[in-house]
């Protein structure tokens, strides 16, 4: 299969508003940035692939807005999925590796601080049954975390852990927006919003825009001194009928994962990687993909948290950046991930960077309880 | 016994907070205050944007300046809408037309009213009817319309010259 | 950009009655919880599973589902949470809770709400029984809630 | 790049409201047609595809969650695509791609709308606040059609004569949704008059429907049907959004589209070289515009080719034998229906007598937006 890496990437940093741009706007900077970065003229990009949802933005057709500001004239081949920009990089991914073209610019914006995610991610779930009872993702996150815990044994301090852990590291990363070094006793004692999750289990809501560009050998080793190599990859996905899954598995994590590893030839992903950028949209979610990713046995996230081995200095570092606890850009989270775990391989991860890291993982995730999840595996030479 | 359930009513509303932007905001203000339309030029081929934006979608460059235009202009093309919908708040027929403003290179889209449907032509010239109700910066609501002036039209030779496509 | 200090904001409303087709068995289920009070599931004939509620096709094997079984009116709690955010979407003023519930009979879980006079007292299996709205439409909320056994009046 | 062919094709009988399915039974329905026609099941599919126009549509944010177990990709990846009106035709470009990169053998795609549970010209106008100037996409394109008329000085029976032939080629076509009969020039002059210049019989209709079609690398695809169809082409070009507002009415991405696609299949002579076409003309008038756009003929001559009866179901290069998007618009699914014909009439099995004789090579486009977004296909009997 055809080599294709991650050679650039640029983000805008995420906060709870960003009322100067209108949301497609937020796409000017990022892809101008990404380019340059990448030292290339805008002719030079065979395919573009975006990804934002109408739902998300208050308005039908609501991408075709941002076609200005990703440089589409003259004509670019390009694709718009509404999806997180996490697939659209899938798709690009798909589009290199034909061999057919050579670079792909990627980029994704979300601004769900003018919506109500409540009310959006109420109506992607089944229309009939789950829909119509009027939930959303955090009382959902919290039927999983529940069924998780009870299955595990992980506690309450465990997810506490996660998020202290992830916004201590945000601490780092200049494009974070919830940073703070706190403990676990003030997480524990932040509002029950749904229990079991604390308000520190969840999610900002976050504003911003990400791209990165990615090409394909015999060009990538001309735009980026040190590419980040696609060596695996993999997305699958789980039923969207919350009643029909079992809460405390992640399935399709471990079918993404499966995939991923191998196509890279992984087969102990705590010892073969360096650094692992995942979507912990709630904490507990941060645990079981500790097993479902197969960094850990069943049933032994929280004592893998407990080593110590996933913290910023750990064995296998996880989330240096803070993950989506520290910043979540609903449509934007998996390419943010992606990005950071490509960042950490080039070796440009600034204050956040994992020394050495030669090897990364990123994992990336759509709908409620983990229930779509791709996988990436990122590598240099 | 009832009829089977074949239906399943669903009556979404989903509550937004949109947010104009800054570059948005000052047009939206200078329309609500001012009563005037502004523009801004692309760094690269200063063309004037109406309305105004950050980036040329021609250029892909950024934009500079703070133009005032009139609030008069041409109608680069149009059509009459006569199909209703839900939640509609114009009574139709009525004619929406996109109209260059005199000194900007993009249009805007409008009413056009004080002219039969059928007497609307491309290259019309048209002049802007302002409310002096509670102005809220939104375009479509200031002005209430946009009317003939009964000058000459633009040639469309001379409207395909000046590119106005693009 | 000389002037930014007050940007312009709306509030805007998405909001339309849509009417979405039902199709077979989503139909036959509402129908039921509407005349009868009773719930049905279907049988995958690829997994066996008992679905509930009941829809078209098993979203595991994609196989299509014809034989009905009805399921009881009973049932476990899998997992739960209670809320106590608000919501203008929420079928009850916090505290409630939401929950998967495995109706006696089904091998799927359906999410619904409880309604108890102690949240701490509900554990993982403890049984709930559905509570029958009086004025029905055919929708799942025609089950107002589920209650702990004992708790239903 | 490996060759992939189209072994699957299904479609659902479009109508104006599919009340006895669901969203879900809609696309499994036309999805289980594709699979029977590939005598293939859901199990044996590698990776889905789908793609449908806004969410706003039917009212479900981000269909695909849902939709995931109803188009049996539980465990499995499935991606969705929304390029607006031109979204069947990037979808099924996307599921062909996913085969030609060699990841995947086996992939279903499904392209869908179901316009009956809104209101479709509401959706264009949603999220606006105050008053809204959004006309729906009739209002959409009749601005560019009034500007190709006055530019061309065309005369104005030429928009209606494209209803005539394209409502009367759905005669002929069991799965489209118009089924009142061939209409006259009259008929079309007489139909009242919805957007200056589109009158209702030169508007598409409404329709709830559904698309799928299954494609397969090149040393499988012939163990899995008789007469795989190639692919020799799949493009996808937008421009930004005003750019094809523009004053030449010639969509610049439809020219850059139809350009890379001929270079991808060879084709230096679109109309020697290719026996057929299906187009995306939802409005009559817009027809001439992509004749011109996708390389048929010159600027301006356009409505010439349907005047001389070119591109008649008899003429020498029939357009949309199937009646097109003027005789059937479930939008997400539309230009899917048009990759799927064009597929169709390569096969040999277009039913119900729209079969064009003799088709070797045969094109689908589909639009969207403001005619900023751009997809062709070219399908071919022999494998490239």
């Amino acid at each position: 299969m055809r080599r294709v890496a991650v050679v650039a990437v640029a983000q805008t940093k995420f906060q709870r508003r960003r009322p100067d741009l209108m949301p497609a706007q937020m796409v000017y900077g990022v892809c101008k940035e990404v380019v340059a970065k990448a030292g290339i003229d805008r002719s030079e990009i065979d395919f573009t692939a975006a990804g934002s949802a109408d739902y998300l933005e208050g308005r039908p057709f609501s991408f075709g807005q941002a076609l200005r500001y990703e440089g589409a004239w003259p004509p670019i081949n390009e694709t718009h999925l509404e999806m997180d920009g996490g697939w659209a990089a899938y798709y690009a991914w798909i589009r290199l590796v034909t061999g057919k073209y050579d670079t792909a610019l990627v980029t994704s914006w979300n601004k769900s601080s003018e919506a109500s995610i409540h009310h959006v991610m109420n109506i992607a779930l089944d229309p009939f049954y789950e829909s119509a009872i009027g939930a959303g993702p955090i009382p959902l996150a919290a039927l999983q975390a529940r069924a998780y815990m009870n299955r595990t044994g992980v506690t309450s301090e465990h997810l506490a852990k996660v998020a202290v852990k992830n916004r201590r590291n945000a601490l780092k990363n200049p494009y974070a927006q919830v940073k703070k070094d706190s403990t676990v006793q003030e997480a524990l004692s932040s509002p029950m919003l749904s229990d079991p999750l604390h308000v520190a289990d969840c999610p900002p809501i976050s504003d911003g825009a990400v791209a990165i560009i990615l090409a394909a050998e015999g060009k990538a080793e001309r735009l980026c001194s040190r590419p980040a190599w696609v060596t695996g990859v993999h997305h699958a996905s789980d039923s969207g009928i919350i009643g029909f899954r079992d809460l405390a598995e992640v399935p399709a994590v471990r079918a993404a994962a499966q995939g991923a590893y191998k196509m890279a030839g992984i087969s102990d992903p705590l010892r073969d990687l360096d650094v692992a950028e995942v979507c912990e949209t709630f904490s507990h979610q941060e645990l079981m993909l500790y097993e479902g990713l197969g960094f850990c046995g069943p049933g032994e996230g929280g004592k893998l948290l407990d080593s110590g081995m996933t913290e910023a200095g750990g064995e296998l570092a996880v989330n240096p950046s803070g993950g989506c606890l520290a910043a979540d850009p609903i449509m934007c989270r998996s390419l943010v991930r992606l990005g950071e775990a490509a960042l950490q391989v080039m070796g440009q991860a600034e204050e956040r960077q994992v020394p050495g890291a030669k090897r990364a993982l990123a994992h990336g995730t759509y709908g409620e309880c983990l229930q779509g999840n791709i996988v990436w595996i990122l590598e240099a030479d | 016994m009832a009829e089977p359930v074949t239906i399943f009513p669903r009556h979404l509303r989903l509550p937004y907070t949109l947010t104009a932007g800054a570059m948005q905001s000052r047009f939206a203000k200078a329309v609500r205050d001012e009563k005037k339309i502004y523009g801004n030029r692309c760094t690269q081929c200063k063309r004037i944007l109406v309305p105004p934006d950050i980036a040329c979608a021609q250029c892909w460059a950024d934009t500079e300046g703070w133009i005032e235009l009139k609030d008069r202009g041409v109608v680069k093309t149009f059509t009459v809408m006569r199909v209703p919908f839900y939640g509609q708040k114009i009574e139709i027929p009525y004619v929406i037309a996109q109209i260059v403003p005199e000194g900007g290179d993009g249009a805007i889209m409008h009413l056009l009213q004080e002219v039969e449907a059928e007497k609307v032509r491309i290259g019309m010239r048209v002049e802007a009817v302002w409310t002096d109700e509670k102005r809220t910066g939104s375009l479509a609501d200031d002005i209430l319309y946009f009317r003939p002036t009964g000058e000459p039209d633009m040639p469309i030779e001379e409207m395909v010259e000046r590119g106005w496509g693009l | 950009m000389a002037d930014n200090t007050e940007l312009v904001q709306r509030q805007v409303e998405i909001e339309f009655p849509y009417q979405s087709a039902t199709g077979a068995a989503v139909s036959r289920f509402l129908t039921a919880l509407r005349d009868d009070k009773r719930i049905w599931g279907l049988k995958c004939p690829r997994c066996q599973r008992v679905v509930v509620p009941a829809q078209d096709y098993c979203d595991v094997c994609a196989e299509d589902m014809s034989e009905w079984v009805e399921v009881g009116q009973e049932g476990e709690i899998v997992t739960w949470t209670v809320v106590r955010n608000e919501n203008t979407l929420y079928p009850h003023k916090t505290p409630f809770a939401y929950a998967l519930i495995r109706l006696d009979g089904a091998d799927t879980s359906l999410l619904h709400t409880v309604v108890a006079r102690d949240y701490a007292a509900i554990k993982g299996g403890s049984r709930v029984r559905a509570v029958w709205k009086d004025e029905r439409t055919g929708h799942i909320r025609d089950i107002g809630h589920f209650a702990p056994v004992g708790e239903e009046a | 790049m490996r060759n992939a062919a189209v072994v699957g094709i299904g479609q659902t009988h479009h109508v104006s409201k599919r009340l006895d399915l669901n969203m879900a039974g809609m696309v499994r329905e036309a999805a289980q047609r594709a699979l029977a026609d590939a005598q293939l099941t859901f199990n044996d599919i590698d990776a889905v595809v789908i793609g449908s126009a806004p969410d706003l549509f039917e009212g479900v944010a981000l269909p695909e969650q849902w939709l995931a177990g109803a188009l049996g990709a539980y465990g499995k990846p499935i991606l969705r695509i929304h390029t607006m009106g031109s979204v069947g035709g990037c979808t099924a470009i996307s599921a062909f791609y996913h085969v030609a990169s060699g990841v995947f053998d086996k992939v279903l795609t499904v392209a869908f709308e179901k316009q009956s549970e809104a209101q479709t010209t509401w959706v264009f106008s949603a999220g606006s606040g105050g008053r809204s100037f959004s006309s729906g996409a009739g209002g959409a394109f009749a601005p560019v059609a009034r500007f190709y008329i006055d530019r061309w000085k065309v005369p104005l029976e030429m928009g209606p004569r494209v209803a005539v032939k394209d409502r009367g080629n759905a005669m002929r076509n069991p799965y489209a949704h118009w089924k009142k009969g061939a209409v006259t020039l009259e008929d079309v002059m007489n139909s009242p008059m919805l957007w200056d210049p589109f009158r209702y019989l030169e508007s598409c209709p409404t329709s709830d429907g559904a698309a799928a079609m299954v494609f397969a690398a090149e040393d499988i695809a012939p163990k899995i049907h008789r007469k795989p169809v190639w692919v020799k082409s799949a493009v996808a070009m937008t421009e930004s959004l005003t750019m094809s507002m523009g004053m030449k009415a010639l969509p610049p991405a439809a020219v850059a589209c139809a350009k890379r696609a001929y270079a991808d299949a060879g084709i230096t002579n679109p109309r020697k070289e290719l026996q057929m076409a299906e187009i995306y003309t939802p409005f009559s008038w817009i027809e001439f515009i992509l004749y011109e756009g996708l390389g048929f003929c010159d600027e301006g001559q356009g409505w010439r080719l349907l005047e001389e009866g070119v591109t008649e179901f008899g003429g020498s290069f029939p357009v949309d034998p199937s009646g097109g998007v003027i005789s059937t618009n479930p939008i997400g699914a539309s230009g899917m229906l048009r990759m799927l014909e064009a597929a169709l009439q390569v096969r040999g099995d277009a039913e119900g007598g729209h079969q064009v004789p003799d088709v070797r090579q045969a094109l689908g486009h589909a639009y969207g937006g403001t005619i900023n977004y751009h997809a062709v296909m070219i399908f071919s009997d022999t494998k490239p």
